[in-house]
């Protein structure tokens, strides 16, 4: 069991919101196992933020994890937001149009639940 | 011209090896960062492509990146040991509802390598299959 | 045993595509940060030996770095095609007045090697020489 | 001229204090001429600080090249100190004995001179 596995998504929950900050840097092949086991039902919340502020890495195959919270929100009926997405993660989120199944969020507009 | 050679097995963690490689190189090349981030990207769906479709995860296959250096442009050879392949679909592909709710969440690689380089290559063959990127060095690149 | 391979032109600025390489394998043997800071430290010093003493930065040869990954050890041999050394003085070198003043500022990198791996070994011929580092996995070492 | 030549070093100077900040990641073999050329007898002051947060490696190489800055303050007869070094360099400047001569100062320590 490594720390990634351990903690690859520290959950913080306040009223309607959860918060899911991504721990590991890279969110890729070797990473997405341990992130999708994490997209239960259950880890979701009206309001489901993924916090992508220590990411540095995305590809397809982590890309492919992350669908598994748009599906798991979408069976709950709630809506998935992103935040602190960089600059070229949101190039790239656009480019395969997950934007549109995560959209951004920001820090302060979530004040107002805390 | 000067060429950077990594080899590795096919293991995904040995990904982020290559991927720590391209980030160097890139850099080395004076690719601006946003760029540098694009050739990582790039590099990292063409090796686990290889890693998974042409070796199939088989650890005693080996993938084969060379990074060969030209004045005008960066190659980026990725060469793996597997059984081939007759087309690739380089295609946009975007998230669609109907294949989230089929469960198919794949199928990105492809587009976004030809998306992020300036062209890509593919020759393949029962012995294996490369793919070649190219990225050109434009003006305001800076040598190291 | 899985083997990682990286190899290079005799250019300084390669030297950092080894060291994030080692960075990356040395992560995905679950080496703590620190050692994985001494790793590259200790790469690091072992190709620019390999470069500037080995190759004399001739860019057509090349320094040859491999990773072995076994069960209980990480080994890396570091390779150029040098005309080899008779011996190497791996003794503790510290900064001296008598030396800054003589201008000589080198000569640290066979110390810090030997200081910060648990066990090294050098094999010079006229053809070469291989320098090979290792690393002990340790109990608290976590794979990926 | 890349960046890195261009900008290796950023001076920084009050009253009888300068702070050299280095601004490359990776004092080696490649910014070492760079750092070097910096290592100037007029660009030492009575307290010359070289400052390192935006280090995360340092070889033998650029051991070399920081030992100019050393001479540089000793032909003036001033002293060298070195500022945010990472414990793992602070080993490694421990072991070459470096640490002599450029002892440790925090930027605390610096702000009556401001
Ligand atoms: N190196 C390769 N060897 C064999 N087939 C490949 C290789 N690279 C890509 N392909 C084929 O191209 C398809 C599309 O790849 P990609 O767009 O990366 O999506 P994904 O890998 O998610 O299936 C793969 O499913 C595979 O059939
Ligand atoms: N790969 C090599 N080939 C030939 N000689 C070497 C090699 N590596 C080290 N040496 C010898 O060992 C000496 C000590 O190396 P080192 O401690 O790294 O100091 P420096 O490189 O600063 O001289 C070198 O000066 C060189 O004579």
């Amino acid at each position: 069991m490594t720390n990634e596995m351990n903690e690859v998504i520290r959950r913080e929950e306040f009223g309607d919101v959860a918060v899911l900050h991504i721990m590991t840097n890279s969110v890729d092949a070797v990473s997405a196992s341990a992130i999708e086991a994490v997209a239960t039902a259950t880890a979701m919340r009206p309001i489901t933020v993924l916090d992508f502020a220590n990411v540095s890495f995305i590809n397809s195959a982590g890309i492919s994890a992350l669908l598994k919270f748009v599906v798991s929100a979408k069976k709950s009926g709630y809506t998935l937001y992103a935040m602190n997405v960089t600059p070229h993660h949101q190039k790239v989120f656009k480019m395969v149009e997950m934007s549109r199944y995560m959209p951004p969020i920001e820090e302060r507009d979530l004040a107002a639940y805390r | 011209m000067q060429q950077v050679l990594v080899n590795i097995p096919s293991v995904p963690i040995f990904e982020r090896v290559v991927r720590a490689s391209a980030d160097e190189v890139g850099r080395a090349l004076g690719f601006s960062a946003e760029r540098v981030e694009d050739l990582k990207l790039a590099v990292s769906e063409a090796v686990n492509n290889a890693i998974d479709h042409g070796n199939k995860r088989h650890p005693g296959k080996l993938v084969e990146v060379v990074f060969a250096l030209h004045s005008d442009k960066l190659e980026v050879h990725v060469t793996d040991e597997g059984g081939g392949v007759e087309t690739v679909d380089f295609s946009r592909k975007v998230v669609e509802d109907q294949n989230l709710d089929a469960g198919m969440h794949r199928g990105f690689g492809m587009y976004l390598i030809s998306a992020l380089v300036d062209d890509c290559e593919v020759n393949s063959s029962q012995s294996g299959t490369t793919l070649t990127l190219r990225l050109y060095r434009r003006s305001q690149d800076h040598d190291e």
